[in-house]
């Protein structure tokens, strides 16, 4: 692969919401006006906090769809308390953001075509990585609950994308099933060479992803999720189990999931160990 | 750190008279500030190294000194996941004193923070006494021409660490055995002692760590904590407790730096519940000669740096 | 009460089995409900009696007992004013046990609670370990009759009183001795043993007042804990220490609980930081068989009869 | 004196905030609309409270100013964190309420004048007392920092007032010094016969209510302010030292100030250990 793509400082900004508004049943768009500008490479995340009387122990890590300027843009779903206060903000209410964050995904390696599998909200560091880096050769996939889940105004038109269970009056091109489903059908279909996989979504979208990959001994890179404190590696409360070194007694070593990830070689994980 | 509440202006009553950017002595050694950054929650100094704002020069800057995260004869691996738990007045982690070996930190990390010209004081954690010695003496043999390396805190308080961590900090003989292998190793640098909350009587242990040699006392460590996942009923960590530290503490770190300057006149390092100058003031008022700043500095990289720039009279 | 967070419809865990306001044993008592107001927070059980809301019938409404604020064997005028003192996560108390005496409290108090219908449980404190005995005795030749009383809390565990209380619940030996003179004097009542959460071992007291004849025990009481006046620098309260209590002594209070319930397999009633159903579905997860609401009930009058109204599946 | 009069049970109310504006530069009026029909006695308090994430341990004591229907009045000036907060509630937001408490000042003995002495946030229960019992030959006297502090449009035309100093262009008739020399000189000018004195405000006003009052053998009842923690005499946090029972060898014993009080008689309380 290539080596690391040179990194953007992380800063701490003052924020300004400029929009928060939902774009599918289950996904809210956040744009963010910082004070300083703001530059990422995709994969990284950043970590968000609110002021006031809601400012939370730990900021909440979402990954960042978009930046440029002053603006930084995210997409999330509301699973708990602080995304739940998330979605109720509004425009001029202010944050907090350190950022970015992480190591991000590797660049194209110019002899290879990606093949990207993101799910839910395992989208925004994928679709990052096309903006900047995607080609027509290229294939992307998306998986969602539902045809309402899906955030048409923000997929781009070659992507391809799947459902759980088409719904009368769907749009028929959605692909009845789960995203590396998707992913095998049409590969099949339309032949690939030399690839690479890149994919951001649940667990088991990143297995599927890896055991593609491995099929065709394609390099897979996945973007993980654990629980964090700090987000800049100054706590370990975000590890992911790697393979151990060489010559260690050890069964694994523990990678921080914030700084050395969230974006990691899948063949570096002990898959065993998280499950 | 951007809350409202933070960007009014600050108020210093009128009592408040120290510097806090300024050298003051503990023991053998002058730190060039009082308002430090506490062992665990800013890993071995050097992760938040390059993190810009627009308020400060760097997350380094004002502070007295960074304890370094918790290294331990052996390396160790920590807890399983998940290690922290968020709660709603502070936090709860149960990291189980994952990292490097003493030796690996010895070799890479304290020489790149003295490179870096970062004052740091060593936290050191042990599973007999006789390793803290070993340890320090590895310490003073490796760097004892270093600038910035200041001193050694001992970790005798890890209420998350299973195999024996509760009995060190509870037992004052253990204490004072463990204080003076490491203060006999160590001639010239500062000796803290850092106590856990979840005794009967943190006075006796602090006395205790003073008569074996102690330079000051750094308390409170976590306070034993459990927090329950309320949809499976299960305790959020798998095992069960962990420490509980951040706001919701401060009442309890506050009473418990207040026995020790009470009854035993000992110089206190006052850590627990810290995130604005107000809090640091609070430890300041009872008699604290520094304070450390946890759990603030994991949300805001800057927290430390902040409470040094608003204590400082204009 | 009337937050927003707490209006949110009530969501009760699949694991969440018992009914809070069915009859339940603890020893040889029958008590009518699994949510009780705590020691101290709601008097002597009678000034709320009066209150009226639109929610509530009364403040009584579902609770399994009240505790009744302490009563000692002399009557007490308490510490100084201030006594209290608001906290970001909480409050800090120094009342000092002020209490009109068991003598008076046994002539006029207790048989109004019987009249009125108030499942009740007394709460001693003493100076000596006898004196318990002796009011255990006391209570018993008034009260032998008595429907409604359903038990004794011996409070083995006041931070904030100067004359030895920190010691009863402190040493295992005094707090069987204690246990074991109110055990004799009580032959067909539920006694409870209140541990205070400040000391090194809570489980090794449970297991000795366990063995001395305790029914239950009840933890935690106050966390010792200190508050500074910024503008003075000096402690808020002239004791310079009281009792921290509330949300931010929550997951002390799990933790507690968990120690004994683990190590012990004692029945225990939570205390400490409930304020909603959630907090007290923490302490039912763990094994507590009933829990008690402190702070939240001087705020809210009705904050058990919510705890027992949201418990209870439609 | 006439016996206790018939108190009104207290509740527990939602509210909605129906204005929430100064009435003067240190002073603000708070109208409150309760869930439930409201009453009260004059120098009865009620505990309020906010709803959500601002909620605080303990409600806030402020005396009642008046009560009619679903209305509650209150008068408040901003001394910390919580009544800033209060200050910038606007219309339509919730709070809680808890009352009315506490034991009331007394009715109108008939045989005796009123004499009124208020200062600053003193003046509800003062002003309540006199909107529901006062007479043409009762006498009221407030007293406020400065003639900005004195809320106009709450004082009835009957009303004495005073300020520590009077500036340039401040209304000559306002009294330049303490409520109780304004009373002092009031009283001696327009002589007086039988009467009785209610007095809330500061500790130095309390007292030298007592003392005018001891003077003319008047009886005399003062509002006290403790710091509280229920309000509802559940907790012993708020205790005033009464003259101690006949048989007693205490020094002193205690009463709430939030059941037993606020209003006390100036003669029962032991004010050398207060101040
Ligand atoms: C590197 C990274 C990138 C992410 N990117 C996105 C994104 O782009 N869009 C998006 O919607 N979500 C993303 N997530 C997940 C997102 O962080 C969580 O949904 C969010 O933290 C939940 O917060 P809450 O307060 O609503 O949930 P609560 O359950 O109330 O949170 C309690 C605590 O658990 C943590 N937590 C809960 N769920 C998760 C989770 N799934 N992952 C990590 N921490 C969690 C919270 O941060 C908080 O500390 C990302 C997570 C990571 C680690
Ligand atoms: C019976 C009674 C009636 C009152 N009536 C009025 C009134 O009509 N108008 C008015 O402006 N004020 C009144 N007060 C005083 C008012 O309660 C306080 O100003 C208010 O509680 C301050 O709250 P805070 O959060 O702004 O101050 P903070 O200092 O931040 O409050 C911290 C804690 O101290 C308590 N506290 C602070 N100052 C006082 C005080 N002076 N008295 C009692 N507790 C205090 C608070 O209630 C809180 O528990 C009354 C007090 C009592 C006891
Ligand atoms: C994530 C985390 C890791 C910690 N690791 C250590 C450690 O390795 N050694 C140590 O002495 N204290 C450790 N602590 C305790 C802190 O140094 C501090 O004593 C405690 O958190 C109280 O301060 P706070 O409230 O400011 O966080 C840790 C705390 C946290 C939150
Ligand atoms: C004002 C106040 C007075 C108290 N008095 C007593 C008491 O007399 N006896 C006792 O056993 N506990 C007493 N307690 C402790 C409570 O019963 C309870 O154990 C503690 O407050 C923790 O619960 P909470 O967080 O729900 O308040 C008191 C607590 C408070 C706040
Ligand atoms: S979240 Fe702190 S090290 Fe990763
Ligand atoms: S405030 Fe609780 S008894 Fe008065």
């Amino acid at each position: 692969m290539n080596p690391s793509p040179s990194m953007v400082p992380a800063r701490q900004y003052r924020a300004t919401v400029l929009s928060n508004r939902p774009v599918s049943t289950g996904l809210i768009h956040l744009v963010l006006e910082c004070d300083a500008p703001f530059g990422f490479l995709p994969g990284q995340f950043a970590m968000l906090n609110f002021t006031g009387a809601q400012r939370r122990t730990f900021g909440r890590p979402l990954s960042i769809l978009a930046g440029e300027g002053l603006r930084a843009e995210f997409l999330y779903r509301v699973v708990g308390s602080g995304t739940a206060d998330l979605s109720r903000l509004v425009p001029e209410d202010e944050m907090t953001l350190l950022g970015p964050l992480g190591t991000p995904f590797p660049d194209r390696p110019e002899d290879r075509d990606a093949v990207l599998l993101a799910g839910g909200v395992g989208l925004p560091p994928v679709l990052a990585w096309w903006d900047r880096h995607g080609r027509e050769t290229d294939r992307a996939y998306f998986g969602g609950r539902d045809a309402g889940d899906l955030p048409r105004e923000l997929l781009p038109a070659a992507w391809k994308m799947s459902i759980d269970r088409r719904q009368d009056g769907d749009d028929e091109r959605l692909f009845e099933g789960r995203v590396p489903e998707l992913a095998r059908t049409d590969l099949a279909a339309t032949g690939r060479g030399k690839s690479f996989v890149l994919s951001c979504g649940p667990l088991l979208l990143l297995q599927a992803a890896r055991r593609l990959a491995t099929e065709h001994d394609w390099p897979c890179f996945v973007s993980m999720e654990e629980h964090m404190g700090c987000g800049y590696g100054a706590c370990k409360g975000c590890v992911v189990p790697l393979q151990p070194q060489p010559d260690s007694p050890d069964p694994w070593r523990n990678a921080t999931c914030c700084q050395d990830g969230p974006v990691f070689d899948a063949d570096d994980i002990v898959w065993n160990r998280i499950l | 750190m951007a809350g409202n509440a933070e960007r009014n202006p600050v108020k210093l009553p009128p009592w408040w008279t120290l510097d806090p950017v300024a050298e003051f002595r503990i023991g053998p050694r002058a730190f060039p500030g009082r308002i430090w950054t506490a062992s665990g929650c800013f890993a071995y100094g050097l992760s938040g190294h390059d993190i810009a704002s627009s308020e400060f020069d760097s997350p380094y800057t004002g502070l007295g000194a960074v304890v370094t995260k918790t290294v331990t004869p052996a390396p160790r691996s920590g807890n399983p996941m998940p290690r922290l738990c968020e709660l709603p007045h502070g936090a709860l982690n149960s990291i189980g004193l994952e990292n490097v070996g003493y030796e690996r930190f010895l070799q890479e990390t304290l020489p790149e923070l003295e490179r870096r010209g970062v004052p740091t004081v060593v936290s050191l954690a042990a599973t007999r006494p006789d390793e803290f010695g070993e340890m320090c003496e590895a310490l003073q043999s490796t760097a004892a021409g270093y600038e910035h390396w200041h001193g050694v805190e001992i970790n005798l308080s890890c209420p998350n660490v299973a195999e024996g961590g509760h009995d060190f900090g509870r037992n004052p003989e253990t204490v004072a055995r463990c204080v003076a292998v490491s203060r006999e190793a160590l001639p010239d640098r500062a000796l803290l002692a850092k106590l856990t909350p979840n005794v009967t009587d943190v006075a006796e242990l602090a006395a205790a760590a003073a008569e074996a040699g102690a330079d000051a006392i750094s308390v409170i460590n976590t306070v034993i904590g459990l927090e329950v996942d309320l949809e499976s009923g299960l305790p959020v960590l798998p095992r069960r407790y962990g420490g509980y530290s951040g706001p919701g503490i401060l009442p309890i770190g506050l009473a418990k730096t207040d026995e020790i300057v009470q009854k035993t006149g000992l110089p206190v390092v006052g850590v627990g519940g810290i995130r604005t100058y107000q809090d640091a003031l609070k430890y300041f008022a009872l008699g604290a000669v520094a304070v450390q700043v946890g759990t603030a500095q994991m949300e805001d990289p800057f927290a430390a740096a902040r409470v040094a720039r608003d204590l400082t009279r204009a």
